[in-house]
């Protein structure tokens, strides 16, 4: 099986879907000649023609629009937005279109399609290049909202994404694009939306993560179990529509839970996760649930390494309700 | 904003200059009779929301020959983009009042499950009129991307794009007509320019000369016609869609015309629309003015207009008054359609809200169980 | 003291603010001589001329960058937004501008402004006029999200909310609007923001609730208190920046706790109320902490009423936590 | 797109056809030598990207013109809301190299704190110099309601809005032209079409006959210009300029030029732009073509060109070297300016960040104690 990193896998992911399937179309800034800015939709088209792979004016309103009309009339569209920091122009179609689009029809008209962009800290790129804005989109009924944290996942995910009846938010950990290298195997094969994946198995405590945030709690719980702490680590993988039976069993196992994520903490995902615990799981637990997440500020420039969880301060939240 | 002058047809005396617009006597009846029923529909959902049987609607007088002269352009493998003020258009192509109805109560046999707000219609047959959202401008991109799929695989459609003088200044506008020129996308965009848009007139919405001079900001031709004259309309949208059916691209066509009454049922347009500027329009009514021209052939006398009127009247009529009777849609309506299949999360949710109804005696369905 | 409804309130606070300090203006759709589709900027334009309240093209997009311009040079705009369901075309210019601008440029411009919004169900306004964004908003840094629920709070978080020095969206609770009677001062006085009120006092359950979800508690709480159970309605009023002190106080009185609001349910306000109290007080919980709230599903028409959670949903969830 | 003709001050011989710049000859070598400050803060930034000191820079060769032109028809009380290829006009004004290179380096120096990327400028003196936004095209509408605020008040000042080919797809585009068109705002609007937004043709963004026809679409008048010649840019936007004082609006101003680089120091343009193209803009050098003017008139000597070049370069040198010196920015500056006071929450986030810190060893600022 080649070994890729996860950028490789996006665009393996998008090579095996577009030759399955002529109805899939990737379009966005930047995605024909040059192969996007991070490369995931590079050689598509010199491969499958500018009939398939095209460059769009800079709209991120007229890519998810046209996107959605496109989905409506039976083509798959798979769309990339440069930034995930740059999706705010296509907000409105994202958020009252796409999702809204089969429930106020009816299901007579549906929009599946893909949306894909890189997401998160981790390239010096301030306040505008680093964003984590998955809670907006899980708190958008409708949508669906997908983040791998391996190569595997990103191709198995990615071709489950665009097979998908329902519209799915496809975020790319930018951190793991080249940091991470995995097995990924050639041709088709599907990973299920909607199924978290146990990274690491441990009785002690739980940590629920998920995209770049993955190996930096990985390498957390390998930091606890030297000091006896056993971790399971849970890589949620869909965070829309969430396993919430894989969650809430992963937190009866251990009754003490870490919640990190990179986006900022007030109203962030793992409120939801925390929430979910509160109301289903609370007799069960042992410590507080802990979130560790970026602040709630913008995201800062020279000292992003501050703002970014990274293993030390999992670690801490780790031992903390371990010791509680 | 200067005056350009606009595309007619129809002239004064009901006469056409020697332009024939290619339809028979029956279908040029349909289109009279098609307007007809659009003022029979406004009339009698008036008197539903007046009476409180449904909470809205929004009146089309003073339009209805620009939507049915759209209409009558298009081919039922065409679709349709509308706005909340062109439901004259799916009535040409043969969708029925009672559907219509069912939606203006959003009973259980309305087709959008009673999620919609009135007038906010979804239809597939007989033509494609797609699911009409109320955010301004959201449709354009859309309509757009559907022609442009169409185009890719090679199919014999085109998206005729309805919106107001307010819908020029959405995002939407912008990209949607920015797309189609790159793209040559075969789209008609029909900017129904009826002076306001709620109590904002469309002088404090561009600076621009009208609004067809905004196609040049996107390299497509912009036609400005009368549209109070259906032929001027469908004149205009044929040689649109003839253009789009060629491989040239899209067309943007502002029908000046006047909303004739208040934005909606709720708005009352005395306080900012002037008496004058009422009576001024009132004029020039469009269904008049198809009558100098039918008349002008030999298809018309009042006589005719009473006799269609009566019949429509009864059509309308009888479909409210089966609408009202069919219930609201079921609880589990609520849940289903937010995706392909139901999510653990939300049938949980769904089963609460069956077991509280259930308590409360207020369930529809029965037994409780959640049923989807 | 003249008694006022809400939008009454909110007229007077705009007259209020408008009166005292003459940068500040007030522009959007439809807001001048009709004077606001719900009448809250009603006669405005003729008081104070065309200069100072007046229309705007339709492109809500429009509406808040140029608030942010006039914001950065020293005017106070309050734009306002037709229904909060017609916010998203601007979500870029409030999320990436308005909330970040002071923060990205050291402080060195600014925008004190405010987005006024009316939101939530209960006028039959299906999918697009009766969403409650909350949660969007609150999730981002740099912004004040402010929701009275009395006629005495609007027109006094109103008139702090212009004088602020950040941009504030002020989401009005549409279904309180004419529904709603209270008395209310003359001329200027504040409420601060960042406060929270209780409505009713009650040692057993503790509720939180804003906007028009304050009054279905209240009826809950008494309802409740005729079976005995005594309850603690706390409006929150202002959500960001929360007054986290006193939630986790009146959480720490009772161990038992209600959340409420009229939004989805995932990734909704509320998680982050549960999940505060699952990180700093779960010690003190008798109970889950249970979440009333919209469903994870859009906003239906005529079923809107099994939609929003109503005094009966919330005594259940008073009952439960009671009883656990 | 076909082709407009641009006006043109400077002809081949450097003869300016009877033209008046306005410029004294100081103000003259003042352009001419921020003109080469450009392209020496762009070269040194280079090597400080390459030896991995910066992350990342933008260059601006082939475009200086088109910055310094614009910049010298604007006063001191004006406001420039820049792109972030447009330092030139900061530089033009006053700013100092080693401010911007505090930036480049985002250290403890830097205005912004270390907050934004490199050349992602804020200056409030000289001049107005509006805190650069990566998100394309909201700076657009802020222009407008910056400039909306002054002439409320009767002040005299003009708002200076540059973006490129690109922006003018963008939302913020469309929403600033029509409200600067329907309130007649004191905004001048610069479209820079440099030929690419990143790896996109302009012929990719719009159908339209070029940018500067876009302003019909907005009742304003729209303007053609050589971007590499300084004195035909400075031309349109001094006309533009006293337009807008004189009450009478927006102008667009398109300046035609080319983008003689990669987007960024990240970006290889050889995959995407031929050869040729550049070939061809780099006999268009728009310094040499300002050298010819200034020659014609006397004021240039290639070892005048030499002398300032050691100059700016060394300046540049100096600032490079000043700002490198500048340890990272406190760690307080993540958890301050979010609001004008730290509210609870932020501030047990800085507190705990700080606690970390300290046992990590890596705080800044000394005691572990928040100190905001
Ligand atoms: C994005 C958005 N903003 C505001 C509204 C509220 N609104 C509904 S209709 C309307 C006016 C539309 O005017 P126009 O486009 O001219 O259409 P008309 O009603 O005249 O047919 C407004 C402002 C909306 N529906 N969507
Ligand atoms: C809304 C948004 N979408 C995408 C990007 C990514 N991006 C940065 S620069 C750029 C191209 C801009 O081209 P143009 O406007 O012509 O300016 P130029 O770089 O040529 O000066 C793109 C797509 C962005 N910054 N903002
Ligand atoms: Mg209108
Ligand atoms: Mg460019």
């Amino acid at each position: 099986m080649p070994t890729l990193t996860l950028i490789q896998a996006v665009n393996d992911g998008l090579h095996t879907s577009m030759k399955e399937d002529p109805s899939v179309h990737v379009f966005g800034e930047d995605v024909a000649k040059k192969g996007g800015v991070f490369l995931a939709t590079e050689n598509l088209e010199t491969e499958f023609g500018t009939e398939r792979c095209f460059n769009t004016p800079l709209s991120e309103d007229g890519i998810i629009g046209t996107a959605i009309g496109m989905a409506m009339n039976g083509l798959r569209p798979v769309a990339e937005i440069q930034f995930q920091d740059f999706i705010f122009p296509a907000f409105d179609q994202i958020v009252s279109e796409a999702a809204k689009l089969r429930y106020r029809s009816g299901g007579q008209y549906t929009a599946p399609m893909v949306i894909r962009t890189p997401y998160g800290g981790g390239i010096r790129g301030g306040l505008y290049h680093s964003q984590s804005g998955e809670a907006y989109f899980c708190h958008t009924p409708g949508l669906k909202v997908v983040i791998p944290s391996t190569p595997y996942d990103a191709k198995g995910l990615l071709i489950a994404s665009i097979a998908d009846p329902d519209p799915v938010l496809f975020l790319e950990p930018k951190a793991l694009y080249r940091s991470v290298k995995g097995e990924v195997p050639e041709g088709h094969y599907t990973v299920d939306l909607s199924t978290t994946r146990d990274v690491r198995e441990g009785g002690d405590v739980t940590v629920f993560c998920y995209g770049a945030m993955v190996p930096v709690c990985t390498k957390a719980a390998e930091s606890a179990a030297e000091g006896g702490i056993e971790t399971h680590v849970v890589d949620l993988r869909t965070l829309l529509p969430l396993d919430e039976e894989a969650v809430l069993d992963a937190v009866k196992r251990t009754g003490r839970v870490v919640v990190v994520h990179e986006a900022p903490r007030f109203c962030g995902f793992g409120a939801e996760i925390s929430a979910m615990i509160a109301e289903h799981a609370i007799e069960y637990m042992e410590a507080p649930v802990i979130r560790v997440t970026g602040f709630d500020t913008p995201f800062p420039n020279t000292l992003e390494h501050h703002y970014m969880p990274d293993h030390r301060r999992v670690l801490d939240a780790i031992e903390h309700v371990y010791n509680f | 904003m200067k005056a350009t002058e606009p595309l007619q047809v129809i002239d004064s005396k009901g006469g056409v200059n020697g332009y024939d617009p290619g339809l028979s006597e029956d279908e040029l009846m349909h289109c009279y009779r098609t307007m007809l029923a659009v003022r029979a529909f406004d009339a009698i959902c008036l008197k539903l929301q007046r009476s409180g049987r449904i909470g809205f609607s929004i009146p089309n007088e003073g339009i209805e020959a620009t939507q049915v002269g759209a209409a009558s352009a298009m081919k039922k493998t065409d679709w349709i983009f509308p706005s909340y003020r062109d439901f004259g258009m799916a009535l040409y192509h043969g969708v029925k009042p009672v559907d219509m109805m069912h939606n203006m109560f959003g009973n259980a046999s309305d087709n959008s499950r009673g999620r919609q707000m009135p007038v906010h219609f979804t239809f597939v047959e007989p033509i494609k009129f797609v699911s009409i959202s109320s955010p301004i401008g959201t449709h354009l991109p859309q309509a757009v991307g559907a022609a442009f799929a169409a185009q890719r695989r090679g199919e014999d459609m085109v998206a005729l794009c309805s919106f107001g003088d307010g819908g020029t200044s959405s995002l939407g506008f912008h990209s949607a007509l920015n797309f189609a020129g790159v793209w040559k996308a075969p789209v008609v965009f029909l900017c129904q320019n009826n002076g306001w848009a709620i109590s904002c007139p469309a002088e404090e919405q561009t600076a621009s000369d009208g609004f067809a001079i905004k196609a040049d900001a996107y390299g497509m031709p912009g036609v400005v016609v009368d549209g109070n004259d259906l032929l001027a309309v469908r004149k205009a949208v044929v040689e649109a869609t003839e253009a789009a059916r060629a491989g040239k691209g899209p067309t943007l066509i502002e029908a000046k015309t006047f909303r004739m009454g208040g934005h909606s049922t709720s708005d009352d347009p005395s306080g900012y629309v002037p008496k004058e500027v009422f009576d001024e329009w009132r004029k020039k009514d469009p269904i008049k003015r198809f009558e100098t021209y039918l008349a002008a052939s030999g298809l018309w006398t009042p006589e005719k207009r009473a006799e269609l009127e009566k019949e429509v009247d009864a059509e309308v009529s009888a479909a409210a008054k089966d609408a009202q009777a069919v219930g609201p849609p079921p609880l589990e309506t609520v849940f289903s359609d937010v995706y392909a299949e139901i999510p653990a999360h939300i049938r949980a949710q769904g089963q609460a809200a069956f077991d509280l109804a259930t308590r409360k005696g207020d369930a529809q369905s029965g037994g409780g169980e959640f049923p989807l």
